[in-house]
């Protein structure tokens, strides 16, 4: 019995470091959760370096995050799905509470415009969950498969959905 | 004071929400609308839950890490939808349709 | 004679734990049934696992002792849920082990 | 609180009694993964955090990820239940017969249970065994033996799980499902930061070994699924997994010889330095679990 070192030797060679910009903007975002889980009483001695480990040596850390997000538009953002999650949530409970309960559901095929990366395209159809009305079944390349419960004007709301993601990540308009 | 009792109207108003997709699991057709019921009505009452207790909070960390809950239960909720209604539509559930099916309308 | 006594018991235990016991008896009880005369071997580990969950809430229950909670049970119960997951884990194995062609290695 | 104790034990008894009862394997395992979460309720009121901890993590997590995944790997004949009738009187009565029976004379004995517990003991001995959290001591000092043993149980579980067959490889599911992997991308590092602050906190508050290496295992599982841990079903690193497979034990043992050095007996760490002790144990057993639960998943040896 003798170690594999060539095994353990392959799985150092996938390491890489990342950029350092993106090596900072981790460290800061995983020790500011540290700081959230140990409610503000974990040491910054153990929750910096461990910060920065797990962003040094994540297996996985690649594109997980993108460079393009614009930081200061993303409480308008917030506010924009607060309001929509809302109004959803209410429809749908009068929907549910409604005497009939007559859902009119049928499926409809939504086109990317601005859309091209697929983490983007992943981010809008996480969110169609979320917008009143609508449920992503399927997405495929540059399509997203849609199920509609009952609301009539589904197709400016995605339209609008879509700009204001293109808008959070700096992408041009029209095409 | 002021906190505490804001926290107890916000989590009395998320009930209605939770009665609300509660019924509509019940009542909706099929199994792609009873997912509009849970994504929609119930991360909403999650939210406001949470929102009420996180104003309750002694700390501002113990606040935030409310909402990282409600935050982690969106994602994952929204995620499990889509998983959900995907893996129905390939194992051959398909949704019922009322109208016809609209192939260009996001054209 | 028996209901006098089981009040009594109760009045020194408190209803809490005396309706916890009552569930873990009851859950033993339709898990050992079950584990019995269920057909469907898969069932049958559904069973185990929900009467393991009912040993594991009898002794939480003996922990609450009227000096505070004993941390012992605690401890023992840890250990059981780990033991719990890989007997499972085991029989799964061993079930699949029936329906694939590939030769054993 | 009555109105919680009685909710929670009508929730615990009802998805019990539909997962022995219900025809169909995946409502059965379904109802199962609901009693886990119901039970970590359970323990939550009932003041044991650290079995919630790790009950949520494990019952309703790992179990139910084993459970599902092979009942998917079943033929179709054999996922239904339904030539079990349940609802005939025949059977049902004797059998709602014998359930209260048993359940009543369970109840009477656990109700006549002397409490007597270890308390004022274990908070005597408890600052020279190196943990403020008395779980945490009894699992890694006090009671080290039984931790050894059961991470010993878990290294033959895995090795009889080997011996049986291949691995059955993960589902290609980053090809239909796309958003599975990029939440596992998403919520790795969450889970070593979970991770990392149970352990954290193990010495002095509810966390330690086992729910950390819980939350650790079920995220590896989470990997698993998406197709993200390859390296654990190639022959090549096979070698490797069996050296980290056997760490916490080795170490385990190292700690425990150790201690027979300088103490005199097995386990007898010295009190001046039991804090790195359990330190250094508590880190090997949390990943020896975590990734003894990931081995579980995949349900036979690795193979090229």
């Amino acid at each position: 019995m003798h170690l594999n070192i060539h095994g353990l030797h392959a799985v150092l060679q996938r390491w890489k470091v990342p950029p350092w910009r993106t090596l900072l903007w981790r460290t800061t975002l995983y020790s500011g959760l540290w700081w959230v889980l140990t409610e503000g009483t974990g040491s910054v001695w153990i929750g910096v370096p461990l910060a920065l480990a797990i962003a040094l040596c994540a297996p996985l850390n690649t594109n997980t995050w993108s460079a393009h997000l614009r930081w200061w538009k993303l409480p308008a953002f917030i506010g924009f799905m607060v309001k929509l999650s809302v109004s959803g949530a209410v429809e749908v409970a009068k929907l549910a509470l409604s005497r009939r309960c007559d859902a009119n559901t049928h499926t409809r095929v939504y086109y990317f415009r601005l859309l091209t990366c697929p983490s983007h395209q992943l981010l809008m159809a996480n969110l169609v969950n979320l917008t009143p009305g609508t449920l992503t079944l399927r997405i495929s390349d540059d399509t997203l498969y849609i199920h509609i419960l009952h609301h009539p004007q589904i197709a400016a709301q995605l339209r609008e959905l879509e700009s204001r993601i293109a808008e959070l990540y700096g992408l041009k308009h029209g095409r | 004071m002021m906190g505490d009792l804001l926290g107890i109207a916000l989590i009395l108003l998320s009930l209605p929400f939770f009665i609300a997709s509660t019924v509509g699991l019940l009542r909706f057709p099929d199994v792609y609308a009873r997912l509009h019921a849970l994504t929609k009505a119930d991360n909403v009452g999650l939210g406001l839950i949470c929102l009420g207790l996180a104003v309750q909070a002694d700390s501002v960390a113990v606040g935030l890490k409310i909402v990282l809950i409600w935050g982690l239960l969106l994602l994952a909720s929204s995620t499990g939808a889509t998983l959900i209604s995907t893996s129905a539509l390939r194992h051959g559930h398909p949704p019922r349709q009322r109208n016809d099916v609209d192939k260009h309308a996001g054209r | 004679m028996i209901t006098t006594m089981t009040q009594s018991l109760i009045h020194v235990t408190g209803t809490t734990d005396a309706l916890f016991a009552l569930l873990a008896s009851i859950l033993a009880a339709m898990a050992l049934v079950s584990l019995f005369t269920a057909r469907h071997l898969i069932r049958r580990l559904l069973a185990l696992n929900i009467l393991s969950s009912a040993v594991f809430l009898l002794l939480v229950l003996t922990a609450r002792t009227a000096n505070g909670i004993d941390p012992v049970p605690h401890a023992l119960v840890l250990t059981g849920i780990v033991v719990a997951v890989s007997t499972t884990a085991v029989v799964l194995a061993l079930y699949l082990r029936r329906y694939r062609r590939e030769p054993p290695c | 609180m009555l109105a919680v104790d009685l909710l929670l034990t009508l929730a615990a008894l009802a998805t019990a009694g539909q997962c022995l009862l219900l025809p169909g394997l995946f409502r059965a395992v379904a109802n199962l993964m609901a009693f886990g979460l119901v039970m970590a309720l359970i323990w939550v009121r009932l003041d044991a955090p650290d079995v919630a901890l790790a009950e949520a993590a494990i019952g309703a997590g790992i179990t139910g990820a084993l459970l599902l995944t092979a009942v998917g790997q079943l033929p179709a004949s054999q996922r239904q239940l339904h030539h079990e009738h349940y609802r005939v009187p025949r059977r049902f009565i004797p059998m709602t017969i014998i359930v209260v029976f048993v359940g009543g004379v369970l109840w009477a004995t656990m109700l006549a249970l002397p409490k007597v517990g270890l308390v004022k003991e274990i908070a005597a001995v408890l600052p020279e065994s190196g943990a403020e959290h008395a779980v945490t001591a009894i699992l890694l000092n006090l009671r080290g033996i039984d931790t050894l043993l059961e991470i010993a149980v878990m290294l033959c579980a895995v090795a009889a799980i080997w011996s049986l067959q291949r691995a059955i490889p993960p589902p290609a599911l980053e090809l239909n499902y796309p958003g599975l992997t990029t939440l596992a991308r998403w919520l790795h590092p969450l889970f070593l930061l979970t991770f990392s602050y149970f352990l954290w906190q193990g010495t002095h508050a509810p966390g330690g070994a086992f729910p950390a290496g819980a939350v650790l295992g079920a995220g590896g599982v989470l990997l698993l699924l998406t197709g993200s841990i390859g390296w654990m079903y190639r022959h090549y690193y096979n070698q490797l997994l069996r050296w980290l497979l056997a760490a916490g034990l080795l170490l385990f043992l190292a700690t425990a010889l150790a201690g027979l050095l300088m103490t005199g007996s097995l386990y007898g760490l010295p009190p001046q330095l039991a804090g790195y002790f359990i330190i250094a144990i508590e880190v090997a057993a949390a990943l020896s679990i975590a990734l003894m639960l990931m081995t579980f998943y995949l349900f036979g040896r690795p193979r090229s």
